[in-house]
Formats: C-alpha cells, structure tokens, sequence
C-alpha cells in the first residue's frame, strides 16, 4: 500500500502557486468577467454559425438586427424570454425545472480551470489570467462536464413525452460513450505533461504543441468532441426527422434557451480544452515568439488563446455546414469499436516509446515482453475487426434470433433478410432507414409483451 | 514528492493466483472467439486444465517457501505486502482449487437434465417467452459460467490471502459478484433461481457496505489499511478505541454474512434452494472456506491483540448460529433449504474454533492449534457439502430435481447407493465418528476447550444434539418411509458428477479414519504472517 | 489377537453381504460361531491376576495423541465374552425371514448384527478414550438399521428416538473425553490412552464436570432413569432379537463406560456423586419394576424390567464396595443371559401367537410346556430366585447396598417384591388359565429353538451354583480399580 | 475532519436504513450505492487527518467495486423485473423470507 | 481549499443566473390556456397516455450505460498512472499493459456478443 501512494497526485503541488493567493474582490471580478465572456461568446457563436453556414449554402444569413446582423442571437433570446412558458401536464414538474438550471451550471463552472493567459497585472494585483486550477484539473473538467448530461436526461425524462425521453436516452448514451474515447485521448497527454493541472499542462507543451507529436489522441479527441457536444455530424438526438427537438422537445421559452445557452457554451468549453491540451493553450504558435518577444506576456495570450478557439469554432461550423448526419447505429459503433480500442492501442504505444526515451539502456527482456504483449494485442485487435463481421455466421446457425447474448432482451423490428448489417461496412444500403430503426420506442415495446 | 519504490511482486509465489485468473480471461476470450460448437468442450478442458496447474502450482510454492523474516510463519508478502503467501494461504488455495475442480465437474453435468447443463439457455430470455423456446430449440447454454466460476475462483483465493483491508475487500467482491450471477442462472424454476440472486445481491452488497466502512473506520484509527500496522497500532492503543470497536464489529457484519452466520443467514436458506445446485455445491463449500480463511486472518493478524472486544461478540454469535441453524433446519421440509440451515449451524461450529485462538505460550508442544483446527475442518466440512449438493442434484421426479424432502421418501429402495451416500454425508455433518465430520469437530472442541471458552462448547454440544436429530430425520425419511406416488428417481450421472459424489465420499471417509496427514499438513501450513 | 477378534464380524458382515442368498445365514453363523471360538481362546489364555493383558497401541492421529490402542482386563473380558456368546444364539432365533416381520431379509439382518458385534467388541476392548468413543457411536449405525429395518409398525420413529437418544448421550461424552484431552494438554501430554490419563492429577472441579458429562451419556445408554424411555419404545417395536442385542449388549457399554471411566478416571467426582447417582439408581429398579407390572406389551414389559435391573448395576457400582462391585458386575453378566432368554422366549410366543398383547394370551403352558418351562426359568431368574445365577449378583448388591445405608437396601430388597410380581403375574397371564380365541394352536419349541434356549438356560442354573469362575476374574479387577480409586477397603468376598 | 466523518456516519445510516425499510429493489440498491459513497468519504476524510494516501487509494478501488456491483446489480434486477414486471422486492417472494 | 472556492464563486453566479432565467420566463410570458397546448407533443395526434418517465425504454441503453461505467473505471486508474508514469518507467508500463490487457479482454467479448451492436 504504501510504495503505492506516490501513484495518487500529492498535495500540494508546487507547480500551483500562483493560484489561490487572489482576494476575494479579484476572484470575484474574474468569476463575473468568464462568465460575461461565455454569455457574450454564446451570442456571437450563434451568429457566427449562422452566417458561416448561411455562405457556404449560398444563402446570405442573419443580416437585419445591427451590424452584420451581430444583434439577431440577443434578439432571439429577448423573443424567447417573452414567450410563454409551458409546463405539459404529463411532466414531473419539480424535475421539469431543475433540468435546464442542471445543464447550464456546469456548463459555466468547466472554464473555471482553462487558463486564458499568463499571470498579468490584474488591476495592481499579480494574478494568472485563469480563475484557478489544481492538481486535478482536467478530471475536474470531466467530472463536471458529466453533470450536464444529467440536465439532459432529467429533461427528457420529466416532459412525459416519448421523443423527449428518447431524445434525453440517445443523447445521454451518445455522449457517455464519446465520453470514454476522449477520457482516453487525455491519458497520453497525462503521460507527457505528467500532471493534471491545466497551467501545467501549458507549461509543458513550451517546446512542442502535443497535439503534433500525440496526434492520434487529437484526432480522437477532436472525433469525440464533436459526439460529445451533440453536433452534427453527430446531432442525432436532436434529428428532426426522428424525434422532433430531442430532449428539449417540450421546452419553451427561456429554459428552453438555457438548454440552447448551454449547448454553445460546451461547445466552446470542448474547443478550449482541445485547445489547452494538444494546442498549447494561450501560448503564441511558433516562430511568433522569435519574431516577437512579448507574444506570451501580458493580456496578448488571450488573442492566442481565443483564435485557437475558434478555428475549432469554425471546424464544428464546417462540419455542419458540409457533413450529413451520421446513422445512430454507425455512430456508435465509430465511438466504441473504433476510437476506443484505438486509443487503448495508442496509450500503450506511447508508454512504451516514453519509458524507451526515459531508460536509455533498458533491460531487453522485459522490452522484449512487452513488445511482445503488444504485438498480441495488436493483433488480437485486427483479429477481433476481422471477425467482427463474422459474428453474422452464427446467425443463421443459431435460429431465428439475430444474434445471442442481447438481441432477445427486447422485441426488435423484423430483421432484413441477410441478417443484420452492423458497423460502419455498408452505408449505402437503404434497405431500412434511419427512421425505421429507431422504432424501438417504449410503447412498442409494451406492445409487444 | 516521494519517490516511488517499485513494490516486489514475487511472480513465483503469486503462480497459482495469476493462472486462475489468466483461465478466467482466456474463458472469456474462448466465449468471444470459438464457435458455439466447441465452447463447451473448450471451456470445461480449459476450466480443468486451469485449475490443475494452479494446484500443481500450490504445491510448488509450498514446498519452495521460506521462514518469513525469523517468525513463526512460513511464506512471503507479495506485491508489496498486500498479499500474503504463507502456510494458511497455501493450505486454503488447495483447498478451494480442489473444491473448484469439482465443482467444475458438477457444472459441466449434462447428462442429468438429458443432454444440457443445469444452466438457463439463455439467462436474458424472458421465461415463456418466444425467445426462451427459441434458445431451448437451439440447445443454447451458458458457457460463460466457467470463466464466472474461475473470477469467483480468484476471488476466493484472493480473499483469504490479503493482507490488508483493501486488498480484502477486493478479493470479497470479485468471490462475490460472479456467485450472485450464478444463482441466477438455473434452467428450471428460474423465477426462483432469478429471486435467490436478487436477494443474495442485495443482502450481500449491503454487507460488503458494511464491511468496507468498518474498513475505513479501522483505517480511521490506525492510519493504515495494513494488518502489521493495524495490529501496531492496537498493541499501542493508539487513537480512539470506540472507532477500532465499531470497526472491528462492522467488519464482522461483512465477514460473518459472507460465513451465513446467525444474524446474517438470511439469505443462506432462500440462495440455497434457489440457485442451481451445482452453484450451490461449490459456493456452500467454497465461499465458507474462503471467508473462514479471511475471517482468521483479520482476527487473528490485525485484530489479535484486542481479542478480548471480539472474542464475546464471536461467543455469542457462534452460539446463536449453532441454535438456529440446528433449529430452523429440523422445521424445513425441503432438502436444500435444511442444507442451508445445517450450514449455518457448522458456521457456528467453525467459530467455535476461531475462538480458540491462544498466545503461542499456552499452548503445549504438540497441542492442537486453533488455526489448525480451523483449517482441518473446513476440508472435512467443505468435502461433505460439495458430495452432499452433487447428490441432491441426481434426485429427481416428474419436473427435474425434487428438493422437497417428503418426495425423497423411498430413496433407500430406489437407489440404495445413493442413498447410502447421502446417508453418509449427512453423518459425517453430523459429526459422527468415522467420518470426517467427526475429527473435525473434535479438533474445534478440543481448541476452544483449551482456550478456556466452554460454555460455547457446551452449547456447541447441545446443538449438535439438535443437529443430530435433523440428519437422522432426513435418513429415516430415505430409508423408512413409504414413498408418495410414484416416489423419487435417481438420474444417471454422468462420470463427472459420479466421480465428484466419490470423491466427496472418499475424503469424507478418508479423513475420518486417518485424518494425520491433513491435520499434519495444517500444523506444517503453521501460522499467519504477521 | 484382539484385532482379529473385532475383524472377525466385521469381515463376516462383508462376506455375508455380498455372498449368494442362499448360503447368507450359514456363512453369517460360521464367522459368530468363528468369533466365538476366539473369544473363548482369549478367555483361556487370560491371567486373571495379571490387569490389562493383549494390549496392542499404535499412534492413529499424531496431531490430536489418539491411539488405536487395544487391550482387556477382567471387565473387558466378560463382556467380550457375553457378546461373543450371545451373538450365535440371536442369528440362530433369525433364522427364518418370519423371524422378522417388516423387514428386509435375512442378508442385511445377519450383515448388520455381525457389524454390531464387531463394533461392541471394540468398544469393550478399546483403551484409548477417543478410540473408545468412536467404536461406541459407530456402534449406532448398525444398532439403528437394526431397530429401523425390523420389526413392527412404528420401527422408524422407534429407531430415530433411539440413535437421537444415543447420539446425544455420545456428544455430552465427546463433550467429555474433549475435556479429558484437554486437561492432559494443558498438562503437557496431550493424550487420550487411559492408561495416560489415569495418571493424570485433576483438579476437584474439572473432575466434577467431566463426571457430570461421563455419567449422563452413560446413563442414557445404560438406561437410567429419567433418561430410559428410549428403551421401552424400542424394544416393544424392534424384533426381540434385536433387543436382546440392545439390551444384553449394546446397554452394558453404559454400565461398563461407568466403571471404566467414571470410577477409573475420575474416582473423586465419583464419590461426589455417589448420593444423587445411588438415589436415580433406586428409582430406576423401583419405577422399572413398578410399571413393568402394568404393562400389556410383553416386549415393553421385558424392557422395563431391564430398566429396574441396570438400577441394581449401578447401585453395585456406586455403592464403593468390593461386594457391590463384584455383584454389579456379575449382574451385568447373568442379566445378559436371562433377558437374552426372556426376549428370545417371547419371541418365539409372538411368532406363533402373532401378538404381543399379554391379554391376548393364556393357556400356553398346556400345547407348549418347553416354552413356558423356559419362559418361566427367565421369570424367575429375572426376580432373583435362589439357584438361579442372578440371586448371586442381586444377593451382593443388595448386601453392599445395606452396607452403604440400611434405607438403601430397604427399597432394593422392595425391588425383588416386585420382580416377583411381575415375573409371576406374567407368567399366570400367559401360560396358565384358559385358552384365548386363536391360541388353539400353539405348537411347542422345535428343535431349532430348543437348541438356542437350553444353553442360555443351562448358563444360568450353572452360574447359579457355581459362579466361581466368574468372580476369580472379576475380583482382581475390583480390587484394583477400587484400589486405584483410593477407597480403603478390607478385602473382598471370595 | 470530524464533521466529515459525522457526515459519512450520516449518509452511511441514511442508506442503511434505506435499505431496511424500502421495498423497490432499485431503491435499495442505490441505498447501498449510497453506503458505499459513505464510506469513501470515510476513507478520504481519514486519508487527510492521517497524512497518508491509502485512503484515497482506496476511494478509487471502492469506485471501481461499486461500478462492479451496479452492472451486476442492475442486469439481476433487469432480468426480475422483465420477468414480473415489478422492481419491489416483496413482489420476489417465492421464496419463503 | 483556497483553490476551490473560486470555483463556488462561479457556479453561484452561474446557478443564480439559471433560476433567475427559469423565474423570469414564468413571470414574464404571456399565459394563455389551452388544453391541447399541455399535451405532450406528438406530431399532431392525441397523444398515448404514459406514466412520468415514459415508462419503459430499451434495455440496449442499459448496457451503454453499463459499459461506460466499466471504461470510465478503466480511466480512474489510468490518469494516475499517466501522471506519475515517469518515476514507474518500465514497471509501471509493464503492470498497465496487464491492466489494459484484462480489460481489453471484456471489450473483446462485449464486442463478439453483439454488445456494442446498435439496432
């Protein structure tokens, strides 16, 4: 037990600081200032897709209210809060209420953590341009992004509305099952940084952005970042098609609007962390700081940092604007045959390559062991996405049941003939629609017991 | 920042534990990969072959271990001190390999229900359903209960090696969680089997919250999750006692529920006659030795010098388990459900030998030691339940296995082998000599005698009287009385089930006529490292 | 030689089970007869004056001092010799599967007799303790498949009364002989020979305890009263040859257990205890005696009578004099073979009757004077009449027990009253007066049967007269052990 | 760190006693959830009153058995309540209790 | 404790911002009555009567759930292991790849079982 405890992180760090030394009126000055910036954020964000979308389908987008149309998303919100608010009879109406105050708190409380700057002069007082952070951080981070989706859970459960809780269901299991591929992106980030603190984490990409030499874990952290935030081309519990507004179906009005707030405000919040994390948070792109010296000091960071962002802005715009929406069942199985046994393969590559360069005379055999373990898992791996397929052999063999362990669990629709079709093998066949699978609904099911 | 020093993980000694649970994965991979065909020849030859090596493992490392440090104990602490591999955890390793061996045996049985194991065919099938004609249609059935029986495994080997509470509670959940799925899992009667498993979950989840905030109430007072450490900190009386009293008594709630002791048997008679017996025979045997090791270690490693708060407590509940076990078991008129009680009233049994536990320097040179004792009659215990379940599973009548004792009336004419054998096993759990039964209670007796704690003899005497009683009323009930209607059947076992009721028999006999080598081999497994 | 003794039956009930059908009752008699001829070979090389003689020990389980230890003193050797003797006889009266209403057939009758008197010589020849109490309980199984197999509606619930009678009698005694171990642990030797732990010095109070433990379990086996209702249960539903096993056999082990260990081992509680065990011991012969004379039951009443005799064994043990302990023992001899010839008579007069009821019956004696002659001759050494071997014994327990306190010998001396009432009565009920409906017939003893009675009968006139033999062993062994047990004492009577 | 362990006894009886006396099997299963958080803020509150890690530790291991027992929990449950169509635990009384 | 309590500092804020919206747009919409409007939607129809929480829904999200669990755990034991994986080196490598390995066993089998099967 004891040669153990080192494993855990030990308080306190000294990496921090600087943190926890503010007065009280800086902290709050700090806390309202995020907390304008993400309301004002939100605003432009919504604007800014709308434009952006709106050009590259050869439409002209929000252009009346303002400059450019700046004012149309606070003219939205003004227009929100004056309609009425509607409270269905079949919902549970403590729950009803408290979803949309359950989604947005965390939403805001994520950026307490991501470092917008270095310590600046922050009214005479010498303070980091982040309202604070701690050795675990990043977990802190995650930790209180999964709060938000029980706003959305509660939110559909409690409307009494069947595409409510499907949409709350779908979202709910979309973004648990992102949320472990990007837990896992982290933990090679984790390995080079060897903290969990977020200035730490800065501090540790000044030579090297780790989104370049961990670009796997970027990739799959940016692939699930998208799933998790519920965008398109992952925006399935929100399919119009299939189930109307998703969670948020019977909302109006300003809860309505929370949800919506929200949802920008996470959508910032995964941009930021990919930007802490793989693009060196608020430190000035390379070559800029040869050029210029005082690119990393002062208030400056804070234009590094927020155009990072927003190229990842722009990217989850791009997306929508050019991507069709994915089908539930090929989404999930990207989420969980793909990026995680990926990313699991990744984490081991990179322990390996890391205790490589840590010992430079290592001890052969254990290498050899392990390169060996690897190797087995490699191919165990390609053996299991070979075979993945195979599994439709069984079927005919087995009987009437498409296959064994779970299918039985519920009624299903009747199957194609030629069994199912699983993974992402065939997108081209039509042979059900979207809308086809997702009848799978509660009332279908009661029918059929 | 402290530095980190690698923990020594002695790969060697930590053989046996290491291949179980490899087996355990590799039946998983098995389940993942081979065709529906082969998986359950592959599994029981895997299962099997596991199970073996572990043994032949066992018997390796005992015969390579050390004198630890220059105590009295024999065997090292692995990986990094949270595992101890000494005389007692080798002792129990053997004995849970054995037992899972045969259990292995009894749950590969197909010839009993005419060509499928007594597992449910598809355990997410709604009874009655189309989809539950489809999987019986198709001869379906669980092979996935060889790899839970081998994590179950690992956890009862696990369990009684720790050597600290963490790594204790661990070991009790990964014993725990596949057991709670097996029970579950019975093709016939299912509503009953799935009721069994819902409640020895909840019941034993909800002990295991007890046991874990014991643990960190002993934590709490001696700063340390280590037996050493802990014991350090008793014999210093460091802290407040209250904390390490109620520690010391929520922990027991865990343990003593795990052992079925009275007031935590509630579960024992409802799992017991709810779950699928071959399930049954090897939990009964298994999880009692397991959680007896454990208990042991915990008391008498960690919590040794404060016996004087435990040992009144262990009175008292060794004699209530004694009473109601004896008692409750003659009012059950079904076969499993006595099992169980009688059961609980060895518990009791078994305490009685836990509470004699002495300083070394009572004890005289040859004489006896309570973990020896202890020890010895787990394995007689243990042989007798697992012989006697494999028994119960080949009495059948019109709708599969009969457990209700009225329709065992007649057995002795039916088949007088087999109930001549179950006769036999009931005598030796009823302690009669010439069985192993018999030397075991002896040896409790003669521990705890000695340890000055006769009033639990007496009362352990008495309820052996009572215990008598019942098993001669399940005898009688096979020999003397008229059979109703067509009376009960006997199904033709398979040779694994013949050879795991022989064993049974075999040992049973074995270790109660010449009972030495086992009793020897306990004094040589010596003592707890501590 | 005593090893062999004990394998004798117990290889004979193997044989006899797996042996073809036919030859089961010639083979099961030839290996009783075998067993016989042993035991009288042991008798004849057997130094009276010499104590424990052909003694073999060999460590059993090292890690618990038990011993598989062997050996017979003057004690031992009679009761070798009653059960040798008795055996023969019973299967003889089996011979026939009539003999055995209700059960099974004669192989595993003959079988589990020979296992019962295989594990009753062990018992009487066993000088570890632990050793001693695992024969005494294995003595159980076969005695309960006996009661259980054959014999009358209601066997079954007979049986189990009896073995969960006997096995709480022999956990209290397991109770006990853990409790002997542990004193001689705590004493240095962790051991269970006797010989080991009549060395050992015990302490008042463990003493008293231990006695406590020894004499309830031996009590329950002997019978005693208030722990004997067992035995009339059992005997009225068993097969009379069963009972005689039980009583003429397997119920001395009490009376035996009590001698050899209560007084051996423990001769201080003993003595502590003499008031309360003489007063269950009087109680015993007067209420055994008393309800005997109400009984309907010939089966029951011959069982109750047992009941009043094993109180006189007692009493001539607990009464700590050398005439007590001589009578008692002797009493256990001549008991054996008058009952054995009481239940082995009704037998034959319920196989032809085909009743039990005594007021069912009459006007025997008339078709069948052999069976009432020797009905009779067992009445009348069941109440002590003079020239029959039982005076003898009963005459020095009573002497002894005046000795000890006149109120004592009193109420045994009432005792004999009513022996003879009920011995009488019974008699007139069912031999003489007139005849009842059915009992037109009732053929005489054959051949067969004659051959089983007279020897019993014989037995008991000549010990009557001549009963030196017997005490030549029995003497010395008193001698010793009352010695040994430090009671002073002015030589015994010879 | 007192208040902290007062706090853990709390929640700790607050499940215990939930789980004595509701009769929703899922009910008394999150009452046992609750036992077990219990216990680790037992663990980590002792945790910085002793200046040792194994607490924490421990709060991690106790997490992982949790999650253990949930999936385990929930698939027995599931399975009961698919079959009767009722999560309450007196609704399962085929067995006497 | 002092690197907390900013974060209490912000979600204050933010929690009184949330209620006082949810507050507001009861206090400030218009309340017009209407049956239908109370209804839950479904596109147009009568809508099928349902107990709070829609009652049952398919046992596929159970088993998501369940999964995540298992590799949320799996991730507990990572971060710790990435943050001080420089002092383990080689050990600590080689006690991880076990740990990934065991794991990765289960995913193969969730996997081969059709648990990761969406339909």
């Amino acid at each position: 037990m004891t040669s153990l405890a080192p494993l855990a992180a030990d308080l306190p760090d000294p990496g921090l600081a600087a943190f926890g030394q503010d007065p009280w009126w800086v902290i709050l000055l700090k806390a309202v200032l995020i907390f304008v910036v993400l309301v004002l954020l939100t605003l432009f964000n919504i604007w800014f897709e709308r434009r952006v979308v709106a050009r590259m389908q050869h439409r002209v987008g929000p252009n009346v209210h303002g400059p450019f149309g700046l004012l149309q998303s606070l003219a939205d919100g003004v227009k929100l809060a004056l309609k009425e608010d509607i409270i269905p009879k079949a919902a549970d109406k403590v729950v009803f209420l408290l979803a949309p105050v359950i989604a947005t708190v965390p939403a805001f409380v994520t950026w307490a953590v991501i470092p917008l700057g270095p310590e600046v002069n922050f009214f005479g007082h010498r303070t980091p341009l982040q309202l604070t952070d701690m050795p675990v951080a990043v977990l802190f981070m995650l930790a209180i992004a999964s709060i938000g989706i029980y706003g959305i859970v509660l939110g559909g459960w409690s409307s009494g509305s069947t595409y409510s809780l499907l949409g709350g269901l779908r979202s709910s299991a979309q973004m648990i099952s992102y949320e472990v591929a990007m837990g896992l992106a982290l933990v090679a980030v984790f390995l080079y940084a060897g903290s969990m603190s977020t200035s730490e984490i800065v501090a540790a990409q000044d030579r090297l952005w780790f989104g370049l030499i961990l670009l796997p874990s970027f990739v799959i952290y940016v692939i699930s970042m998208v799933g998790e935030t519920n965008r398109a081309p992952f925006d399935l519990p929100e399919a119009e098609g299939e189930l109307v507004g998703g969670f948020h179906t019977e909302y109006s009005s300003l809860k309505f609007a929370l949800f919506f707030l929200a949802e920008y405000i996470n959508l910032a919040t995964v941009s930021a962390i990919a930007t802490t994390l793989f693009l060196g948070g608020w430190a000035a792109p390379w070559g800029i700081e040869n050029v210029w010296e005082g690119a990393n000091s002062g208030y400056w960071p804070l234009l590094w940092f927020f155009g990072k962002v927003f190229c990842f802005i722009f990217l989850f715009v791009w997306l929508r604007g050019s991507l069709p929406r994915m089908r539930y069942d090929q989404f999930m199985a990207l989420g969980w045959k793909v990026l995680i046994p990926v990313s699991l393969a990744w984490i081991v590559a990179v322990a390996t390559i890391r205790v490589i360069s840590l010992e430079g005379n290592i001890n052969r055999t254990y290498l050899v062991a392990a390169i060996a373990v690897l190797l087995v898992l490699t191919v165990a791996l390609m053996f299991v996405g070979d075979k993945g397929e195979a599994v439709d052999e069984d079927v005919p063999a087995a009987g009437d049941e498409p296959h064994d362990a779970f299918a039985g669990g519920f009624p299903v629709p009747p199957m194609p003939a030629g069994g199912a079709v699983r993974g992402a093998a065939a997108p081209l066949t039509f042979a059900h629609t979207p809308g086809g699978r997702t009848t799978v609904t509660a009332d279908a099911e009661e029918s059929h017991e | 920042m402290t530095d980190f020093v690698k923990p020594t993980i002695d790969y060697f000694e930590l053989w046996p534990l290491l291949v179980v649970f490899g087996v355990a994965c590799l039946g998983v991979v098995v389940e993942a990969f081979l065709p529906r065909t082969v998986r359950y020849t592959a599994q029981v030859v895997l299962a099997l072959a596991g199970l073996v090596l572990a043994l032949v493992g066992v018997v390796l490392v005992a015969q390579d271990v050390k004198t630890y440090e220059d105590g009295a104990a024999r065997g090292v602490l692995a990986v990094g001190g949270t595992i101890a591999i000494d005389g007692p955890s080798l002792f129990i390793w053997g004995l849970v390999l054995a037992l899972a061996i045969a259990g292995v045996l009894l749950f590969a049985e197909r010839h009993l229900d005419g060509g499928v194991s007594a597992f449910a065919g598809q355990a997410a099938a709604v009874p009655g359903t189309d989809a539950e004609t489809a999987a019986i249609a198709a001869n379906r059935e669980h092979t996935e209960v060889y790899p839970l029986m081998m994590f179950a495994v690992f956890g009862m080997m696990l369990f009684p090696a720790a050597n600290d509470l963490l790594t204790m509670f661990v070991g009790l959940e990964v014993l725990s969680l596949p057991l709670y799925l097996l029970s579950g899992l019975a093709r016939r009667r299912r509503l009953l089997s799935q009721e069994a498993a819902l409640k020895y979950f909840l019941l034993g989840a909800f002990s295991s919250g007890f046991f874990l905030y014991g643990a960190a109430l002993i934590y709490g007072y001696a700063g340390s999750m280590d037996f050493a450490a802990i014991n350090e900190a008793v014999r210093n009386d460091v802290g407040s006692s209250s904390l390490l009293l109620i520690g010391t008594g929520l922990l027991s709630v865990g343990l003593l529920f795990k052992v079925g002791a009275v007031p935590f048997q509630a579960w024992t008679p409802d799992v017991y006659q709810g779950a699928p017996t071959p399930v049954v025979a090897f939990m009964a045997a298994g999880t009692k030795v397991a959680a007896f090791g454990a208990m042991l270690r915990l008391f008498y490693v960690a919590l040794g010098a404060d016996r004087w708060s435990w040992q009144p407590m262990l009175w008292i509940i060794a004699i209530l388990s004694m009473f109601v076990g004896a008692v409750l078991a003659i009012t059950q008129d079904d076969i499993k459900r006595l099992l169980a009680y009688s059961s609980v009233a060895h518990t009791g049994f078994i305490l009685v030998g836990v509470l004699g536990l002495q300083a070394a320097g009572d004890l005289a040179a040859d004489e006896i030691t309570s973990l020896q004792a202890v020890l010895f009659y787990l394995a007689t215990y243990a042989f007798a339940t697992i012989g006697a379940f494999a028994v119960v599973s080949l009495v059948r009548d019109g709708g599969g296995e009969t457990t209700a004792l009225e329709r065992w009336a007649g057995l002795g004419k039916e088949s007088p082998v087999v109930a001549a054998v179950f006769a036999f096993f009931l005598l030796a759990l009823a302690g009669i000599p010439l069985t192993a039964g018999f030397v075991g209670k002896l040896a409790v007796f003669s521990v705890a005698l000695a340890a000055g704690a006769w009033p639990v003899v007496v009362a352990a005497i008495m309820a052996s009287i009572i215990a008598v009683f019942l098993y001669v009323r399940v005898i009688k009930v096979m020999y003397f009385d008229e059979p109703v209607g067509d009376g009960p059947s006997v199904a033709y076992p398979s040779v694994l089930t013949a050879t795991t009721i022989a064993v049974g028999a075999a040992i049973t006999l074995v270790l109660g006529i010449l009972p030495g080598p086992v009793l020897d081999l306990a004094a040589v497994a010596g003592e707890f490292i501590r | 030689m005593l090893t062999v003794l004990i394998l004798m039956p117990l290889v004979g009930a193997l044989v006899v089970a797996v042996v073809p059908r036919a030859q089961v009752r010639p083979v099961g008699l030839a290996f009783a007869l075998a067993t016989l001829a042993l035991g009288l070979l042991i008798a004849s090389r057997y130094d009276a004056s010499a104590g424990m003689q052909f003694e073999e020990t060999h460590t059993w389980i090292e890690a618990l001092g038990v011993h598989y230890a062997l050996g017979v003193d003057g004690l031992g050797l009679l009761m070798v010799l009653l059960t040798v003797a008795i055996v023969p006889p019973v299967l003889l009266a089996s011979w026939k599967e009539s003999d055995a209403p209700g059960g099974r057939g004669s192989r595993s009758y003959f079988a589990w007799v020979l296992g019962l008197e295989a594990t009753s010589l062990a018992v009487y020849t066993a000088t570890d303790v632990l050793l001693f109490y695992i024969v005494f309980e294995a003595t159980l199984i076969p005695a309960y498949f006996l009661i259980g197999g054959f014999g009358r509606e209601g066997r079954g619930r007979a049986a189990t009364k009896f073995l969960v009678y006997q096995l709480a009698g022999g956990l209290i005694l397991l109770a006990s002989v853990v409790g002997l171990y542990v004193v001689s642990a705590n004493a240095g030797n962790p051991s269970f020979l006797v010989s080991d732990l009549a060395a050992l010095d015990i302490d008042e109070t463990t003493q008293r305890w231990l006695f406590v433990g020894f004499f309830a379990a031996f009590a329950i086996k002997a019978p005693i009263f208030p722990v004997h209702t067992w035995l009339a249960d059992t005997s009225e539903k068993a097969t009379p040859s069963t009972s005689v096993l039980l009583v003429c056999v397997l119920d001395k082990i009490g009376t035996f257990g009590m001698l050899r260990f209560c007084l051996g081992l423990l001769p201080d509680a003993s003595q502590w205890a003499t008031p309360v065990v003489v007063v269950l011991a009087l109680i015993s012969i007067v209420y055994g005696a008393f309800i005997a004379i109400g009984q309907d039951d010939i089966l029951r009443l011959i069982g109750l009578t047992s009941l009043s005799h094993f109180g006189f064994i007692v009493l001539g043990i607990f009464v700590f004099n050398p005439t007590g302990g001589t009578g008692a023992i002797l009493y256990m001899v001549n008991h054996g073979i008058a009952t054995a010839l009481m239940f082995l008579v009704a037998g034959f007069l319920i196989n032809r009757t085909g009743t039990t009821s005594i007021s069912a019956m009459g006007g025997v004696e008339k078709h069948a004077p052999i069976l009432a002659g020797s009905f009779l001759v067992a009445g009348l050494a069941a109440c002590g009449l003079p020239g029959l071997s039982p005076f003898v014994s009963e005459m020095m327990v009573i002497i002894a027990a005046f000795d000890h306190h006149w109120l004592v010998g009193a109420v045994a001396v009432l005792a004999i009253v009513l022996a003879a009432i009920y011995a009488l009565w019974t008699y007139q009920r069912t031999m003489t007066g007139p005849d009842r409906a059915g009992m037109l017939a009732v053929p005489d003893l054959d051949r067969r049967e004659v051959g089983i009675v007279a020897p019993l009968v014989l037995a008991l006139v000549l010990f009557g007269f001549f009963p030196m033999p017997l005490l030549d062993v029995i003497n010395p062994y008193v001698q010793d052990s009352l010695a040994s047990a430090g009671i002073v004492q002015e030589g015994g009577l010879r | 760190m007192t208040q902290y362990v007062v706090l853990s006894a709390i929640l700790f009886t607050i499940g215990c006693v939930g789980v004595l006396t509701r009769r929703n099997a899922i009910v008394v299963f999150m009452c046992v959830e609750l036992m077990l958080n219990a216990c680790n803020l037992a663990f980590v509150a002792f945790a910085r009153q002793h200046g040792n890690l194994d607490g924490q530790i421990t709060a991690f291991f106790v997490m992982v058995v949790a999650a253990a027992e949930v999936v385990i929990g929930l698939a027995i449950i599931m399975t009961i309540f698919r079959t009767r169509r009722s999560a309450s635990v007196d609704d399962a009384s085929l067995l006497k209790y | 404790m002092e690197l907390y309590t900013p974060i209490l500092a912000l979600a204050l804020l933010a929690t009184g911002f949330a209620v006082f919206s949810v507050i507001m747009s009861a206090v400030v919409g218009p309340k017009r009555y209407n049956r239908a409007k109370l209804d839950s939607y479904e596109c147009g129809i009568e809508p099928t009567p349902q107990p709070v929480g829609g009652g049952r829904f398919p046992v596929k999200y159970f088993i998501t759930a369940m999964l995540f669990i298992v590799f949320d755990i799996e991730i507990i034991f990572l971060y710790p292991w990435a943050v001080h994986f420089d002092q383990m080196a080689l050990f600590g490598l080689v006690e991880m790849v076990l740990f990934i390995a065991t794991v990765f066993v289960a995913y193969a089998y969730v996997w081969r079982r059709g648990g990761l099967d969406w339909d």
